[in-house]
């Protein structure tokens, strides 16, 4: 089980940093949640799996660690909060900029290689 | 249990909510509101001064709920001087706004109190993940901060900035995760208890953690290669924001000296002196870089945020020695460079309004009015911040340069420090001579008016280094006790044991 | 828990699973997006709904009361199903997401 | 006490002159004088102890922390220096009265000359180094100001640079060498150091100390190479070369040879370094002064040449070169002085100082002409004249040199010959200015004497180079004996103070000198032909070009390093932290803990595929951009499936209701984007960033099984136990985010608010347009509001209010609370603004969400500091359980009140971020308002 | 019996949920993807009472309303994104 | 200010309270007194959104329309469950459905049964509420398909709505 829930947030994660490296805010914003979806996971389970051990007093036998499902929960509303603030301010930068690039512009360069892959694909 | 020490919390929270609820009150009572709570939270920061100069660590358990189990608060000397030097600079920035730069958002007086509000907590918070929710506090409020204001400059190296600490606030909570997977506590006190006593086995998560902390700590306090953000988001923020953002690398800096004397310190086992050894060269090539970027800067607010940078190389140099020199003198250096980073951000702004489209950029204008004024003013913020004689900034170097001890770290040190020094009194000196003397014919037209509130606070703040001055011996005095209180880790610990309300003898 | 009580359980839940497999084979299988649509529309509901009315046996022979919640997912289920529905055929109509050849009639075009 | 008040005073007055400057230039002088004149006599009740060789002392505590005090230190030597700060002091400002013209700033000159002569007596007179490195910088620092006193000339400005550069960053050198001899010695006292030589000396590290400390020196007293500053700060006005440039500045470098002379000197390191360097400049500047049409500049240049003598007499280590030295020093400053004062009377008179120009001004000024002719007699060394005694002591001095082989011909050689050359400049200081014909086109013409009292100044010094040169044993001795005597620790050799010493080999020397530089002057055209050969390099060009070449490199190497690449600032992250965690990790070894794997079960396994695979597949696709949203929808859906999975109830509930709004906020903004993200990366980096991606997510694969699989206690027993009893509430979770660890939560709605403000704010004003259809070209529909959506979505409306008050009521028990709630009634007044829009939902809701952010958070802070009434700290809860008649029995606790502070936040901040979203539509009636608000 | 037709019931959804996700992966229209997310958080629905009824509490049925609130919405919300873009104006 | 004091809408408010009941543990003073402060509570927050509450001419007709409609769903369910397991081609139509209802509510119901109900999906409203589109996954002819709907259910809404 530990093994399988290693992977998801090792994908969770990758996936989360390649769409962050990306050059349009979109994508990074994408990326940023996915990201945090892997770190709440990753907090989460800072106290261990377990089945059916809800941390309710009375509902079970053993219970699972409630601090770091607390800690989650706040972190979930905190990056809730923050996603939304980027979402926010990657349309505040299109509108100043006209252009949804993460700097605010493509950059020359990036616009010829977007040009020749354009081309390529083409051909 | 003293109440005292949630005043720096609850003051600007109440502040705080009053502006969210006052958005359409007109704007002297906004403004009256908001810088009576930012007089209100200096006085409690001063009082907490003088509370925490007695050099024992006081204990605020919200909830009654004993530590390591519910969040707490500590009050020792540096939280107490973190707080004033918050304080101080916030108020004449909090004064420097109401000069006319926060007509453009209802929102900004609440901001900024919330601003305070993460910044004042982290330097309380006794909880590792408590100083994340500060961490994020201030950072939400500097996000909406830094958008203020009108124009577009501001968008994309906003954007920078916000994408770069949302990722950090990730590696945050990983390594939170991590060291909390393996000790099984939050508490910074009940950490530099478990963490000794660390099996073997599981070391490398802990080692892993406490670097990623390093990383996430100098990403916010702007270290190379993590401090790319830096100098576009400083230099397109408002004037006040800027200048209040000049506290913002600093909370960086007092993480590192919190958690890496306290938890990693040198009563950690294993671990003691984490990443230090890393952090040394890396400070080295961090001031390197402040002095290269303010060679290079094309205008007065791009060279004051490199040398924020250069600030930060040279403040952490000092802190990775370790030793009770090293951090006294960063933290005398730590006042300084702060109020006089945070006044040449004003002074910027003011220059700026008298240039018309040459704004602060190091390029030739017609002569300004209030050249003598702002010249002086300029001067003055230079030498305080190259580090030269009269102003505090010498002291302030002085004291860094002392502190180091073994031949090859006086021998890098010095050399990367006087060299840069050399190298930025250049920068400065091309920079001022250029904007105020080398001008063209030509006059410009509507020139900002200094009004009182706005010249009085630049000047305030960049005068505070011949404060420091004069008050250089009780100060370094009082950086010296601060130095040794967070070296003795164990009476930090022992706020463990202190009786909760109700448990007294 | 009484042996009707276990059958009936056992019973709603594999029908539930079934309809709910149901749906998405058409789902996954039939050729178009309004042919599709039939698929969730009715025989996801239905199967989830008598997953759901499964649980509420399941519970209340245990004594434990019958649950609001299930009753709510249900009625829940019922309301919005044609709603989703409703609404996603008015989005592919627009977008011209087109029809198997042998569909009679056209989509509008408002 | 009259020590530091002596230093204090100047600057005192620097404060007050600019006050008086509405009274004119006259005033200001007067006021300008108090200082030195107090001066001069708080000094003078301690002549008799100086005269002894005694000292005066004087220390006051500053900043012990690095040995810093202010302490000050009165011998001979010091004596020597202040007077001779002094007593030119109160002449240049004579002299800068008549000098400045009405309309100039006369209060900044006399502030700054103020502030120069404060620093400058503070240098002689700290007796403690680290405070005379204060002194020390203060006056590069104020030199700099003076030298581009006129900052609109650029030669000025330059120049004022250059030499800020040179001498500051000589500066810091010292400090260096300061430090260490710090270090070395253990304190910064100068009685401690003087009576340290030999440890200092025979320190491994002396010959870097040394290094360092001549440095400083060297750069201040313009010693070659360092010396090209110099000529150019004569763009300063001419008091200020007269008083900085020839007088007092440039002679810091020297007094401090001098002052630490007992510490350093004597070593053969000592000797070469200092008496070569001083031999090259010696030789340098008289050759360069030969050939500068400049006044000033050939008067600077022989100040380069006559510093270098001084520090070649240091040099030579014997004490009758110091005592020279010394010598030369008051001399040199009498005579050098007097002729830059008359340098600029000319200037005055003239409106140039081109000696092209300046012809037979015999004729118009004779009186003025005397004087200079004097002086300049004494600068090239004359009999009976001052400079003719000193330079005797150097021949002598420079045959005494004992190198070995025929290198000892080198000293008297360069000697003579730079003798021959001083006498050649100063042969054509007097020719060609006052005779050589008629002026050429002269700005002013004809030139007139000065006013009466500007002439006193260069008068007094005149006399003094008579006095000191006709009667040194009565004018000098004293002063000369106590400064040596000073220098050298307290043997003084003997010396003879008489006008001549006999026929001997340095007075032959004099002859030659002073034959051959009259004769090299009368042959000067070959030698200006041979000069003229070779390009003449302005420095101040040089150095400009080079400060731009490094301000021009470091903005490249800036603009490519800090190239605005967020791209680049998040890989450099990503990196960073990848590497920090990786080094630990290695040591890791076998990544499964102790505890092993538990077993897996099937459905988990195929829910892992399924996030798996929408996880990656969400980057694979992310270019088109709503079906990464639908795959990040999946994700969401399964994460919250996880939390229910591994017993997070309440982390399920809010995953999910937090990745529906964030959905619908993606989609908000998503309306104005593209719908496809272009490639624009190139393959290379994509390539990397896959490795990168892959690197941090393997990373933390490997992180995450080691964690899973270690065994583990934590401080949650606690919770658990206390939960109950202590908390009143059975959900330890919430019981956790209200009480146990309510303080986050504050901060954590907080978060939220501010965010919600935040947006609120930074969408003011901001004008977006939406494509008019969508990524394929469909136009969008006209039917924003679907019916059956409308019919559906007013009965959700108090059902979800309903199951909202229910999940908060039960939050403290069971899984719930106040954000779940929050975001239910939220989402289902979402529901009502896609169903039937901003303007008709907003004009049912009667409460703006700044209010309802601001009551949450005031609920949230009430029931945090009700307890502050019954002494208990913040957010210490309380709990009953209450018995109504006809109600029964149910619980009160105050964690409840802080709860519903989280929910009215929850929903104030949610629907203030979406409406300020919705608000930009084209189609919404209720636009942002532009407003700027009225002061 | 009744562990024997969970077993089974939990089989046939799961397997519905992997048809959904081919679905939602396939396309080819934006509809398709919706409606097959929309199906998918039903079966969660599903997947979550089973899971109660697996650990025999009910402490985790509300997590099953709220899934069939928010989907709905999110559903309503993504379907209108499609036809009208402007989800809220 | 009586306005703010009165149940604006009884029968939801009914719903409301009945509701809670259930959704607390068991009946008692604490529920019934919490329910009706909610019964009050929330229409008076929720009244601005009903612009006009629903008319039902005859509501005792629901009760045996929703048990009709019941019915119909599990049979169309298992008619749709043959269909997509036969593995035949389904013959879909789509139907422009005349509609008579005109309540807003009444022909949302319409819309919705037809949904849940035999193979079909009512798939849009025109725009001036006359027409309603169906699709019909395997049906012969449009009269079929608006044969039954207009007998089966439209007239049974006609009568509870007019
Ligand atoms: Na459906
Ligand atoms: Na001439």
């Amino acid at each position: 089980m530990e093994l399988a829930f290693a992977v998801v947030i090792g994908a969770l994660t990758a996936s989360g940093v390649y769409l962050m490296l990306r050059a349009r805010t979109f994508p990074v914003v994408v990326g940023l949640t996915m990201l945090s979806y892997g770190v709440n996971l990753f907090l989460f389970s800072s106290g261990r799996l377990a089945t059916g051990g809800q941390p309710i007093i009375g509902s079970a036998e053993t219970y699972s660690d409630p601090l770091p499902q607390a800690l989650v929960l706040t972190a979930i509303v905190i990056g809730f909060a923050m996603t939304a603030f980027v979402v926010v301010l990657s349309l505040r930068s299109l509108a100043d900029n006209n252009d949804d690039h993460v700097n605010g512009r493509v950059p020359e360069q990036d616009s010829t290689v977007q040009k020749q892959e354009q081309e390529g694909a083409n051909t | 249990m003293n109440h005292w020490l949630t005043a720096p919390i609850l003051i600007p929270l109440i502040g705080g909510i009053l502006q969210a609820f006052m958005g359409y009150a007109p704007i002297a009572l906004r403004r009256t509101l908001a810088i009576a709570t930012t007089v209100l939270m200096l006085v409690a920061a001063i009082v907490l001064l003088v509370l925490a100069d007695d050099g024992s660590y006081r204990l605020y358990a919200f909830g009654n709920w004993q530590p390591p189990f519910g969040i707490v608060l500590v009050l020792d000397r540096l939280a107490a001087l973190m707080l004033v030097m918050t304080a101080v600079l916030a108020l004449f920035c909090h004064i420097y706004a109401i000069g006319g730069t926060d007509e453009s958002s209802r929102q900004f007086h609440g901001l900024f109190l919330f601003q305070l509000l993460g910044l004042n907590i982290a330097f309380l918070t006794g909880d590792l993940f408590n100083l994340f929710v500060a961490f994020e506090v201030l950072l939400i409020a500097s996000y909406g901060l830094l958008m203020h204001g009108e124009g577009t400059s501001r968008t994309v190296p906003g954007l920078h900035y916000v994408v770069l600490n949302l990722a950090g606030s990730a590696v945050f909570l990983i390594a939170v995760g991590m060291i909390y997977s393996v000790t099984g506590t939050l508490n910074m006190a009940d950490l530099a208890v478990k963490i000794p006593q660390v099996a073997e086995e599981n070391l490398p998560l802990v080692k892993a953690g406490g670097m990623m902390l390093l990383v996430v700590f100098g990403l916010k306090a702007a270290i190379l290669p993590l401090c790319f953000w830096l100098p576009g988001a400083y230099s397109n923020a408002t004037a006040p924001v800027a200048a209040l953002f000049a506290v913002m690398t600093k909370v960086g800096i007092y993480a590192i000296i919190r958690v890496f004397t306290l938890i990693f310190g040198n009563q950690a086992g294993e671990l003691s002196g984490l990443g230090m050894d890393w952090l040394f060269p890396l400070a080295l090539i961090t001031l390197t870089m402040g002095v290269i970027g303010a060679l290079g800067a094309a205008s007065l607010r791009k060279l004051i945020a490199w040398q924020v940078i250069i600030s930060v190389g040279t403040l952490l140099a000092a802190i990775s020695f370790g030793t009770v020199a090293g951090t006294s003198a960063a933290l005398f250096y730590l006042l300084n460079t702060t109020w006089v980073a945070g006044g040449l951000f004003l002074v910027a702004d003011l220059v700026d309004g008298q240039r018309g489209s040459a704004q602060d950029k190091i390029v030739t204008a017609p002569r300004i009015a209030n050249r003598t004024f702002l010249s002086v003013l300029f001067l003055m913020g230079a030498v305080a911040a190259v580090g030269l004689p009269p102003l505090s900034g010498f002291f302030a170097k002085l004291l860094i340069l002392k502190s180091a001890v073994t031949e090859s770290d006086v021998a890098w040190l010095w050399s990367v420090l006087l060299i840069g020094s050399f190298f930025t009194l250049i920068a400065y000196s091309r920079a001022g001579s250029i904007v105020f003397w080398r001008n063209v014919e030509g006059h410009i037209e509507e020139p900002q008016k200094l009004t009182p509130s706005l010249s009085v606070s630049a000047s305030a703040l960049i005068s505070l280094s011949i404060v420091m001055v004069i008050l250089a011996g009780p100060i370094s005095r009082y950086a010296e006790d601060t130095a040794a209180q967070l070296h003795d880790t164990s009476a930090y610990t022992e706020i463990l044991s202190k009786p909760m309300v109700g448990e007294e003898k | 828990m009484s042996p009707i009580a276990e059958y009936a359980i056992a019973l709603l839940l594999i029908v539930g699973g079934f309809f709910t497999l149901v749906g998405a084979i058409g789902l996954a299988r039939l050729p178009d997006f309004y042919t599709r649509l039939h698929g969730p529309t009715k025989a996801t509901t239905v199967g989830v709904g008598a997953i759901v009315l499964g649980s509420v046996i399941y519970f209340s022979s245990k004594g434990e009361g019958i649950g609001i919640a299930e009753v709510l997912i249900t009625v829940f289920l019922f309301l919005t199903a044609p709603v989703s529905a409703n609404i996603l055929a008015k989005a592919a109509m627009h977008i011209g997401v087109s029809t198997t050849d042998n569909t009679r009639g056209n989509t509008w075009d408002q | 006490m009259s020590l530091p008040l002596v230093v204090l005073l100047p600057f005192l007055g620097a404060l007050a002159a600019p006050l008086f400057a509405q009274g004119g230039r006259t005033a200001i002088a007067v006021i300008s004088c108090v200082p030195a004149i107090i001066g001069l006599a708080a000094l003078y009740p301690h002549w008799a102890i100086l005269a002894d060789g005694g000292i005066v002392q004087h220390t006051t505590e500053w900043l012990p922390a690095i040995g810093l005090s202010f302490s000050f230190r009165l011998d001979g030597l010091s004596l020597l220096f202040t007077l001779l700060i002094l007593i030119i002091g109160l002449l240049i400002i004579l002299y800068a009265r008549y000098y400045l013209k009405p309309h100039e700033n006369v209060g900044k000159f006399y502030a700054l000359l103020l502030c120069f002569k404060g620093s400058m007596l503070g240098i002689v007179l700290s007796s403690n180094l680290l405070l005379m490195m204060v002194f020390w910088e203060l006056t590069s620092l104020t030199s700099f100001l003076l030298i581009s006193f006129w900052t609109h000339k650029k030669d000025a400005r330059r120049g004022a640079r250059m030499a800020l550069a040179v001498t500051g960053g000589g500066g810091l050198a010292l400090l260096a060498g300061i430090l260490l001899i710090g270090n070395i010695v253990g304190s910064y006292e100068l009685e401690d150091v003087l009576a340290a030589g030999d440890l200092i000396k025979n320190h491994s590290m002396y010959p870097v100390a040394l290094t360092l400390v001549l440095l400083g020196a060297f750069t201040k007293s313009a010693q070659f190479p360092f010396h090209f500053w110099l000529p150019h700060a004569m763009q300063a006005p001419t008091p200020v070369s007269a008083y900085l440039h020839s007088a007092t500045m440039v002679k810091a470098g020297i007094f401090l040879m001098a002052r630490l002379y007992p510490a350093l000197a004597g070593t053969e390191q000592w000797f070469y370094m200092v008496s070569f360097t001083g031999m090259a400049t010696l030789l340098i500047g008289a050759y360069v002064a030969m050939f500068k049409h400049d006044l000033k500049g050939l008067l600077a240049h022989s100040t380069v040449s006559h510093l270098g003598l001084i520090t070649l007499l240091f040099g030579m280590g014997t004490q009758l070169a110091a005592v020279a030295a010394v010598f030369h020093v008051i001399n040199h400053a009498i005579f050098k002085a007097s002729l830059f004062m008359a340098a600029g009377i000319i200037d005055h008179e003239t409106g140039t100082r081109d000696m092209r120009r300046i012809n037979g001004l015999w004729r118009y000024m004779p009186h003025t002409a005397t004087l200079a002719m004097v002086a300049a007699a004494s600068m090239a060394g004359v009999p009976l004249l001052n400079g003719f005694l000193s330079k005797e002591m150097f021949f002598a001095e420079a045959l005494e040199l004992n190198l070995p082989g025929l290198w000892a011909y080198l000293p008297p050689l360069i000697a003579t010959l730079a003798g021959i050359f001083a006498v050649a400049y100063s042969a054509r200081f007097i020719h060609d200015v006052f005779f050589n014909g008629r002026p050429v086109n002269l700005p002013i013409f004809p030139p007139h004497e000065p006013p009466r009292y500007m002439k006193i100044p260069v008068e007094i010094l005149v006399f003094a180079c008579l006095m000191v040169g006709m009667f040194p044993a009565f004018s000098v001795g004293p002063l000369l004996y106590a400064a040596a005597s000073a220098t050298l620790g307290g043997d003084v050799p003997e010396y003879h103070l008489t006008v001549v010493h006999g026929f001997n080999l340095p007075l032959l020397m004099s002859f030659v000198a002073f034959f051959g530089g009259l004769l090299m002057y009368t042959q000067r055209q070959r030698f200006f032909d041979f000069h003229a050969r070779f390009k003449e390099i302005d420095e101040k060009a040089v150095f400009e070009a080079i400060v731009s070449r490094i301000s021009d490199t470091a903005h490249t190497v800036t603009a490519y390093i800090e190239n605005g690449s967020l791209q680049r600032y998040a890989m450099l992250l990503i990196v960073s932290v990848i590497a920090v965690a990786v080094l630990p990790l290695w040591d890791l070894g076998i990544a499964i803990g102790s505890n092993g794997l538990s077993p897996v079960d099937w459905p988990t396994l195929i829910g892992v595929a399924i996030l798996v695979v929408a996880a990656l597949g969400t980057a694979a696709v992310h270019r088109d951009r709503f079906f990464a949203l639908v795959l990040l929808s999946v994700v969401g859906l399964l994460v919250a499936l996880g939390f229910a999975r591994f017993s997070a109830p309440d982390l399920a509930m809010t995953q999910l209701s937090v990745e529906v709004v964030t959905i619908v906020l993606l989609m908000l903004a998503l309306y104005y984007m593209p719908s496809w993200t272009p490639i624009e990366t190139p393959k290379g980096r994509r390539i990397r960033d896959i490795l990168i991606a892959g690197a941090a997510g393997i990373g933390m694969t490997l992180i995450t099984l080691a964690m899973l699989t270690q065994p583990f206690t934590s401080i949650s027993e606690f919770f658990l136990e206390n939960s109950k009893p202590g908390g009143g509430g059975t959900n330890v979770v919430n019981v956790i985010l209200v009480d146990f660890r309510g303080f986050d939560t504050l901060g954590e709605i907080t978060v939220l608010g501010i965010a919600a403000l935040g947006i609120y704010a930074m969408l003011r004003n901001v004008d977006l347009t939406p494509p008019p259809g969508d990524g394929q070209g469909h136009p969008w529909t006209r039917d924003a509001y679907p019916m059956m959506l409308q019919q559906i979505a007013r009965p959700m409306l108090p059902l979800a209010l309903m199951i909202s008050a229910y999940i908060f009521l039960r939050g403290h028990n069971m899984p719930g609370g106040g954000f779940i709630a929050g975001l239910i009634t939220a989402v289902a007044l979402i529901l009502q603004y896609i169903a039937s829009g901003m303007s008709w939902t907003q004009g049912r809701i009667s409460i703006r969400y700044h209010n309802v952010i601001g009551l949450g958070l005031l609920f949230a802070l009430i029931a945090g500091a009700g307890s502050f009434a019954f002494g208990y700290p913040f957010l210490t809860s309380t709990f009953d359980y209450v018995y109504w008649p006809v109600v029964g029995k149910f619980e009160v606790a105050s964690a409840l009140i802080f709860d519903l502070g989280v929910y009215l936040t929850v929903i104030g901040a949610t629907l203030l971020a979406l409406t300020s979203v919705g608000r930009l539509s084209p189609h919404s009636a209720i636009k942002s308002t532009n407003y700027k608000e009225g002061s | 019996m009744i562990t024997i037709a969970l077993y089974v019931t939990i089989a046939m959804v799961v397997l519905a949920a992997i048809l959904n996700v081919y679905r939602l992966i396939k396309g080819p229209d934006a509809p398709d993807r919706v409606l097959a997310l929309d199906t998918l958080y039903i079966n969660a629905i599903a997947l979550i009472v089973l899971l109660g009824i697996t650990l025999g509490t009910r402490l985790y049925l509300e997590a099953a309303l709220l899934i069939a609130v928010m989907g709905f919405v999110g559903t309503v919300a993504m379907a209108k994104y499609l036809k009208r873009g402007s989800v809220i104006e | 200010m009586l306005d703010r004091l009165s149940f604006p809408q009884p029968y939801l408010s009914l719903i409301l309270f009945t509701v809670w009941q259930f959704l607390s543990d068991g009946v008692s003073g604490a529920s019934v007194v919490m329910g009706l402060v909610l019964a009050w509570m929330i229409p008076q927050l929720t009244r601005g959104f009903w612009p006009d509450p629903p008319f039902f001419a005859r509501p005792w007709k629901l009760p045996p329309y929703l048990v009709l409609v019941l019915y119909d769903i599990l049979v169309s369910s298992v008619s749709v469950a043959r269909l997509i397991l036969s593995g035949r081609e389904p013959k879909p139509i789509l139907v422009s459905y005349p509609l008579e209802l005109t309540h807003p509510l009444a022909i949302s119901m319409l819309a919705s049964t037809i949904s849940l109900t035999p193979g079909t999906v009512s798939a849009d409203v025109s725009d001036d509420r006359t027409l309603l589109l169906i699709h019909a996954l395997d049906a012969e002819s449009d009269d079929e398909v608006i044969n039954a709907i207009r007998t089966r259910y439209e007239a049974r809404l006609k009568e509870m709505f007019q």
